[in-house]
């Protein structure tokens, strides 16, 4: 593999060249650790059933971590997925009777595509800062939400519509498998294809990038929609998982989204990141929560216990890998 | 003439724009500019307001401070909390005690070890949450003895008919704004937020400034807490939830430029105090309620857009 | 073992090994959550069953991972405090595949749940907004202007409180006008917050405020007295009194609201998941008394502890 | 094929305040190395950067191969055949050399799925042509400045380029690396390559190049033969004076020593350096960039840590201080990059000038406007800033007038020491012999003053004594009649064994 995450070492020696690959990619030592510990402390961490719900549960999070890890490593950040998800979750159902389940479904991939597009547009013509352009967004967007609903929770017709991402295959439930499939697919994209090269140029000298003739607003306009067309999926996924449209989906999902893609190892400035930490990120972060929730620890101790991680993930990080930032 | 229109437009586009918002809405209904309405937008604004003069400091050395919000929840369970248990007075030393001492935390990580101050106050977002519930056991708390306890007046009485709340607000933010103007420590705030390098060529400790800019930061949400808890007299677990966003949306309105360096105490008095006028015009006007959230996103990108564009001399980038 | 009285059946297995799953609206939000989730694991440990409480922060997403999570333990029934009257549908449909009881608590599931669920208790919302618009109406003497204080909108709560107070006040009192409605997000700092804004805005032309809770209500007091009005000038309905709000009663701020009980509400979801964990039948339906309280009457409840 | 392959004809580019590019003709022909010389914002990679596509001339044409073209963008400019070099390196460190080579133009299909093996294989013949030591796989971040400069220049290979432009291409690379670079140079002017070679280093410009075109404020001053002209008429033609009488000296009486340092050294960066300075005594640091010299001083200022070493101040050793300390001491540093390290571009000159002495202008930390203000006149008319008003931003100032409020912040407090690292880079003509005026006058005053300075006139014309430095170490001290380009040049090139620094 030729990626910027694998052709970090310049060591000689295998046993140098593990270990830095260990501090490029520190989340997977993470993630193992915690399995470890849950496994130990809960019987019923390690089952089949349990192991299908996390790769379930991590996936919503994990598609919009997708969308996110490509703005990320343009240098950018969008606030707005959680409100894309749920107009895209609302659009996906309340169209149900007028239009039919899948032009619905197709209007709201439309809409997260839409939304991304103006995200990325204002923050290339605008050159505002993509924190302040999505963080409106993220406050405008839900009021369309609350517009288009009414207020209320939409409910579909035919639960039937709930079944369909009822698939399995072994434990891996069609949701999972989906986000298993995007991210493998983004990770190819980043890997392989001219626009994911773009995409680490401009992160990582954007000045050089615009010198070696990269359209560089054009490609951040194509990142942000794909980061909202990939939040509409998670809506339209969520909107087949409870067969209803909640006006407050999503709420502060942006965050969780963030702190996945951080705890993977993608660095906030940009430049440097891949879909496998965020995969990594994703999981570890699917587990703790699940892992929590099965020791019955009370809601607090997760939340603090959430806080207490991140901040040792980026103490851990700035420890290893000595990344300046402020 | 003409010019001399343009230049006002530039220099303060988005207070001329405002006005324009004010007169249409007081068009519409005339209760919108009443002294009285005027007064109830700014204690109703004193909250946000009074948060958002200190994490203006923090935003001005380049960072950003999102756990405020959880942290005035915190704070707000603890005045009240302590009020019954200690008195007043008491209450509102630790409160304000706990609130330098949060903001210290958030300080030593993101000053003196260099954390990403967006994460680092985004996972103590997540962990004062957990405190809260921890601290109150989920239960929401009243003061018990509501009628007669001096600790009303920060929350419901007036100073020559002007709200305390106002007043504390107006106070604070005028201080704010002395020690950002004329003293040494507002001049090294600008001098890191403008450029940290040269600032500490010039001998300026930046990772010592940036702690205590977040130390402020608490202070006032402390004092927030304060206004909070007297105006409630009780506190939920969730009252604080989200107001992270609206202080900084109106520290954003305002101008103050999120990579430091630019902005002021005053520009964010301007647009707290416009998110209110807002949302009391709408409401007014007879608007739902999240109409609001669409006119805050819509004034947020043109006021930024306007007033990059007008320090930059062009409108696209 | 003795089965305890209230069971009306044989104990399948020791209490001791009976595991009960409980997910609760959002117990940070208000102090009738806190408490129910207070007496839930209370109860439970007396009981001696074993029990775990969660909270899913009032998102219908989070709760359906928890109650995934719970199935996946297979315990003996669930207990749902359902976040949203159909998004959990899917979820409860899974766990009753999984042959794992579910009753649902407070507020009830959307039709089409339904057939998943072992039962439901608790009381009823819709009921209560109903007896609110009723005291409202009553107190205004049939005609008047009101305003109302809505929840965060889009739960299932805010939808019956809010939907079945317009009906019955749309057909039992047409002469009273409502002015405004707006949410405040259970929030009681912004109830205040709306409240003076529509006294700005309506000034002296309103007669009657419904709030959706007394959270909310006790804002909207603390409103009125800034405003420097006198109890009983402006009527103030609530639904489901708190402890503070008993004591403006009594000072004759409010006007109208209804009792309900945290403790009756968790024990009785608890005892019924019980009894299905041990097979024995239960209603479809199990309300809990939610009696009008008035100043007339308050004196007879005792002051609620939450 | 025509005798010319580029030909600019009255190109004129104008920035805000600036005009860059006054009806600039120039050309190149095929199989020679056409070098650019002129002082710091002439204006030549103003002029570079339009043929390279990033910049849109004003005014004039674009004549390439005979036939008139616009060069749209920096895509289509490599496309063409011509290629820039920049001055700074633009490179994307988290790329491979591979991907950084090709940047923005890799090989792909119609999908724009990436060519990996062409990739690979193309960039492996052009670092092999080039005979480079590392593969096409490895991050460029890893490289080290000079292998960096190595991948800029396989884009020249990759690309069959027909005009390359090198901006200042020595600037980072060693001797060895030079010469490597030169046989590279060599070989693609072998080819019918037309080259134009900027730089700054006359020496490296009568080594390589076959004509010389001198730029100044943006004008053509004349092309010249190389062979045909020497280092005077060049040096004239660049300034408008020779150098003999352009610097000043400050008459050499020294008194007390300031500063002594012993066995400074930082990890990787520098090591046991040692040297004092006296008041009233000028010392000039010479090394070419990458020596170490900035690093040293930064080092003694308190803004890096050291790994060991011992500081006398006034005679009296002290613990190696903060930059707070410094400044109270009355040590002031000039940094070399006057916009990284040096100002806050958004404040005025009066708030950039007290920033290190907040201490001197306030009462009880409250600031004292009246004496700022005083003090930011006095400096203001001192050193003749061009300026709107105290407030104006300084980023909107010209480079020379910025570098007068890095002085100014430093002078008014009164130091016993002044370091000025690179103090007149960027800086125009007049500008800069006042600052050499100013150097000689601090020191007159009883100053100690250290030079850092890469221009070697510079360092001879106003140092009493130099100390050179190459990779780190102190290589040779020179004063008197040593003070010779020769023996200067000899002792960052050849390292000789280490003459005593005092
Ligand atoms: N993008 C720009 N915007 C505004 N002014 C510019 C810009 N680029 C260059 N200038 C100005 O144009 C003039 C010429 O700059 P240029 O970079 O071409 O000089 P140079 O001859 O390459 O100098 P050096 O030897 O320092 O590299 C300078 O005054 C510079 O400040
Ligand atoms: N352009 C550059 N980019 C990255 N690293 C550099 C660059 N130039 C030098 N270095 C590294 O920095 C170290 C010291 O360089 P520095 O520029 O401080 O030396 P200097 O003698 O002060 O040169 P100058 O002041 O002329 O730039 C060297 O190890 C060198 O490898
Ligand atoms: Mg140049
Ligand atoms: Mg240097």
């Amino acid at each position: 593999m030729t990626d910027a995450t694998t052709t970090s070492s310049q060591s000689t020696s295998p046993f140098g060249s593990v270990i830095q690959w260990l501090l490029r990619n520190h989340i997977w030592v993470f993630l193992a650790l915690t399995i470890v510990v849950f496994s130990l402390a809960s019987p019923y961490f390690l089952t089949v059933k349990n192991m299908s719900n996390i790769l379930t549960q991590g996936a919503f999070i994990g598609i919009l971590a997708i969308g996110m890890t490509m703005v990320m490593i343009d240098g950018e950040i969008d606030l707005s997925v959680g409100a894309i998800l749920a107009l895209a979750c609302a659009l996906s159902i309340g169209l149900q009777p007028v239009i039919g389940s899948w032009p619905a479904v197709f209007v709201g991939l439309l809409s997260g595509a839409a939304l991304g597009f103006v995200n990325g547009t204002l923050v290339a013509l605008s050159g505002m800062h993509s924190f302040i352009v999505t963080l409106g967004a993220l406050i405008g967007i839900r009021g369309l939400v609350f517009v288009y609903t009414g207020e209320n929770a939409l409910m579909v017709e035919d639960f039937a519509y709930t079944e369909i991402a009822e698939v399995y295959l072994g434990p891996l439930s069609l949701t999972a498998m989906l986000f298993i499939a995007l991210a493998l697919f983004f990770q190819w994209i980043l890997s392989s294809t001219r626009h994911g090269r773009e995409t680490y140029a401009v992160g990582d000298n954007i000045e050089a990038a615009h010198d070696a003739g990269i359209n560089v607003k054009r490609h951040k306009i194509i990142n942000f929609t794909l980061c909202g067309t990939l939040a509409a999926v998670c809506g339209i996924l969520l909107s087949m998982r409870l067969g209803t449209a909640e006006p407050n989906a999503g709420k502060v999902w942006e965050l969780w989204t963030i702190i996945a893609v951080v705890l993977g190892g993608t660095r906030l400035q940009g430049g440097y990141g891949s879909m496998w930490m965020t995969i990594g990120g994703v999981f570890t972060l699917a587990v703790l929560r699940n892992g929590l929730r099965l020791l019955n620890t009370p809601n607090y101790v997760e939340l603090m216990v959430m806080g207490a991680v991140l901040i040792l993930a980026l103490v851990l990080d700035k420890a290893l890998n000595h990344r300046g930032d402020h | 003439m003409q010019d001399a229109l343009k230049g006002l437009l530039r220099r303060h586009g988005l207070i001329v724009a405002f006005m324009v918002f004010l007169a249409g809405v007081a068009l519409n209904t005339d209760a919108f500019l009443s002294a009285g309405n005027i007064l109830d937008v700014l204690r109703q604004v004193s909250i946000t307001g009074m948060m958002a003069v200190g994490v203006t400091f923090v935003v001005l050395t380049g960072r950003l401070d999102l756990s405020v919000g959880s942290m005035l929840t915190l704070l707000t369970v603890i005045v009240v909390d302590q009020h019954n248990q200690s008195g007043p007075l008491m209450a509102m030393i630790i409160t304000l005690a706990a609130g330098c001492a949060l903001g210290a935390i958030n300080g030593v990580l993101v000053g003196y070890i260099g954390l990403n101050s967006l994460i680092v106050t985004l996972a103590m977002l997540s962990f004062l949450q957990g405190l809260v519930l921890f601290y109150s056991g989920g239960s929401n708390v009243n003061i018990t003895n509501a009628q007669d306890t001096w600790f009303a007046v920060f929350g419901r009485a007036s100073l020559f008919g002007i709200p305390v709340p106002v007043v504390m607000f107006l106070a604070a933010a005028a201080v704010a704004a002395f020690v950002l103007k004329f003293t040494t420590f507002g001049r090294q705030i600008y001098g890191v937020g403008g450029n940290e390098t040269a600032s500490v060529f010039s001998g300026i400790d930046s990772r010592r400034a940036v702690f205590w800019t977040y130390v402020i930061s608490g202070l006032t949400t402390g004092l927030a807490a304060i206004i909070m808890g007297s105006r409630v007299m009780g506190a939920q677990n969730t009252i604080g939830q989200g107001y992270e966003l609206t202080v900084l949306a109106g520290i954003i309105l305002g101008g103050t430029s999120l990579l430091g360096g630019s902005g002021s105490i005053g520009r964010t008095v301007l647009g707290i105090a416009m998110l209110g006028f807002i949302q009391n015009g709408l409401l007014l006007l007879g608007f739902p309620y999240y109409v609001q959230w669409l006119v805050t996103w819509a004034v947020i990108i043109i006021a930024v857009w306007i007033d990059l564009g007008a320090k930059r001399g062009r409108i696209f980038a | 073992e003795d089965a305890p009285d209230w069971l009306g059946g044989e104990l399948k297995k020791p209490l001791s090994e009976t595991r009960i799953g409980i997910t609760v609206l959002y117990p940070g939000s208000n102090a009738y959550q806190a408490k129910y989730a207070e007496t839930a694991e209370a109860y439970s440990a007396e009981l001696g069953i074993q029990a775990t409480v969660m909270d899913p922060q009032g998102d219908p997403s989070t709760q359906f991972d928890q109650i995934q999570d719970m199935a996946s333990q297979n315990p003996d029934a669930l207990v749902v405090w359902p976040t949203s009257q159909n998004a959990l549908i899917p979820a409860i449909r899974e766990a009753s595949r999984n042959d794992i009881p579910v009753i649902t608590s407070n507020s009830p599931i959307g039709e089409a749940g339904r057939r998943y669920i072992a039962g439901h208790t608790g009381p009823d919302d819709c009921a209560q907004a109903e007896q609110s618009a009723e005291m409202l109406g009553d107190a205004l003497g049939g005609a008047g202007n009101i305003v109302v204080v809505e929840g965060t909108p889009g739960y299932t709560v805010s939808i019956l409180r809010k939907n079945c107070f317009l009906d019955k006040m749309a057909d039992a009192y047409p002469d009273i006008e409502i002015l405004a409605s707006q949410t405040a997000e259970w929030n009681r700092e912004k109830a205040q917050t709306l409240m003076e804004t529509y006294l700005t805005q309506f000034g002296d032309e309103i007669d009657g405020v419904y709030a959706f809770d007394d959270g909310m209500g006790l804002g909207v007091v603390s409103a009125l007295q800034g405003a420097g009005k006198e109890p009983g000038d402006i009527k103030v309905v609530t639904c489901n009194q708190f402890g503070e709000g008993w004591d403006k009663m009594k000072e004759g701020w409010m006007t109208g609201t209804n009792k309900q009980s945290p403790i009756d509400d968790a024990i009785l979801a608890i005892q019924t998941a019980i009894k299905v964990a041990n097979g024995i039948e239960v209603p479809a339906l199990q309300g809990i008394e939610t009696p009008k309280v008035t100043p007339e009457n308050v004196d007879e409840f005792e002051r609620p502890t939450w | 094929m025509t005798d010319v392959i580029l030909e600019v004809r009255d190109i004129t580019k104008t920035f805000p305040g600036v005009k860059a590019l006054d009806a600039v003709s120039f050309d190149i022909r095929p199989g020679e190395v056409h070098a650019l010389v002129g002082e710091n914002g002439a204006g030549k990679s103003t002029l570079m950067k339009t043929l390279a596509g990033l910049h849109q001339p004003d005014g004039g044409e674009i004549l390439y191969m005979g036939k008139p073209i616009t060069v749209a963008g920096p895509l289509e400019a490599r496309q063409e055949g011509i290629l820039l070099i920049h001055q700074e390196l633009s490179l994307s460190p988290e790329l491979s050399v591979a991907e950084n080579i090709y940047l923005g133009a890799w090989p792909t299909n119609r999908f724009g799925v990436l060519k990996k093996r062409e990739l690979r294989q193309n960039s492996a013949k052009a670092l092999k042509a080039l005979g480079c030591g590392f593969g096409p796989d490895v991050r460029v971040g890893t490289l080290s400045v000079a292998m960096q400069q190595m991948v800029e220049i396989a884009r020249a290979e990759a690309f069959r380029a027909n005009v390359v432009i090198f901006d200042e291409p020595t600037a980072s690379l060693t001797d060895n690396e030079k010469d490597q670079l030169f046989q590279t140079i060599r070989n693609l002017k072998s080819k019918g390559v037309g080259i134009v070679y900027i730089s700054h280093k006359m020496d490296e410009i009568f080594d390589i190049t076959d004509r010389i075109t001198v730029l100044r404020d943006g004008q053509v001053q004349g092309t010249v033969d190389t062979a045909g002209t020497d280092l005077n008429q060049i040096t004239r033609m660049m300034i408008g004076r020779t150098l003999d009488n352009y610097f000043v000296k400050a008459k050499a009486e020294f008194g007390e020593e300031v500063l002594r340092v012993e066995g400074l050294s930082n990890k990787g960066l520098f090591r046991d350096v040692s040297f004092s300075v006296r008041q009233g005594e000028v010392l000039g640091l010479y090394g070419l960039v990458g020596a170490g010299r900035s690093e040293v001083v930064e080092t003694i200022f308190g803004v890096r840590k050291a790994d060991g070493g011992k500081l006398w101040w006034n005679g009296a050793e002290i613990p190696l201080p903060t930059p707070r300390q410094s400044i109270d001491m009355g040590m002031a540093l000039v940094p070399e990059s006057r916009k990284e390290q040096g100002l806050v571009l958004m404040m005025g000159g009066r708030e950039n000038t007290s920033l290190p002495h907040l201490q001197l202008f306030s009462s009880g930390s409250i600031m004292d406007k009246k004496k700022e203000l005083e003090t930011y006149r006095k400096y203001q008319e001192a050193l003749a800033i061009k300026t709107t008003g105290p407030d104006q931003a300084v980023s909107q100032l010209s480079g020379g007038n910025q570098q007068k409020f890095v002085l100014a912040k430093w002078l008014c407090a009164n130091p016993k020491l002044i370091i000025l690292d690179e103090p007149t880079r960027g800086i125009d003509v007049g500008s800069k012999s006042a600052i050499h005026e100013l150097i000689a006058e601090l020191a007159e005053k009883g100053l100690a003053v250290i030079v850092i300075s890469s221009e070697m006139p510079e360092v001879l014309g106003v140092s009493h004594r130099v100390l050179t430095m190459s990779e780190g170490a102190v290589v040779a001290a020179f004063e008197g009649d040593g003070l010779t380009e020769e023996n200067l040049i000899d002792a960052v090139s050849h390292q000789p064994a280490s003459v005593a620094a005092e």
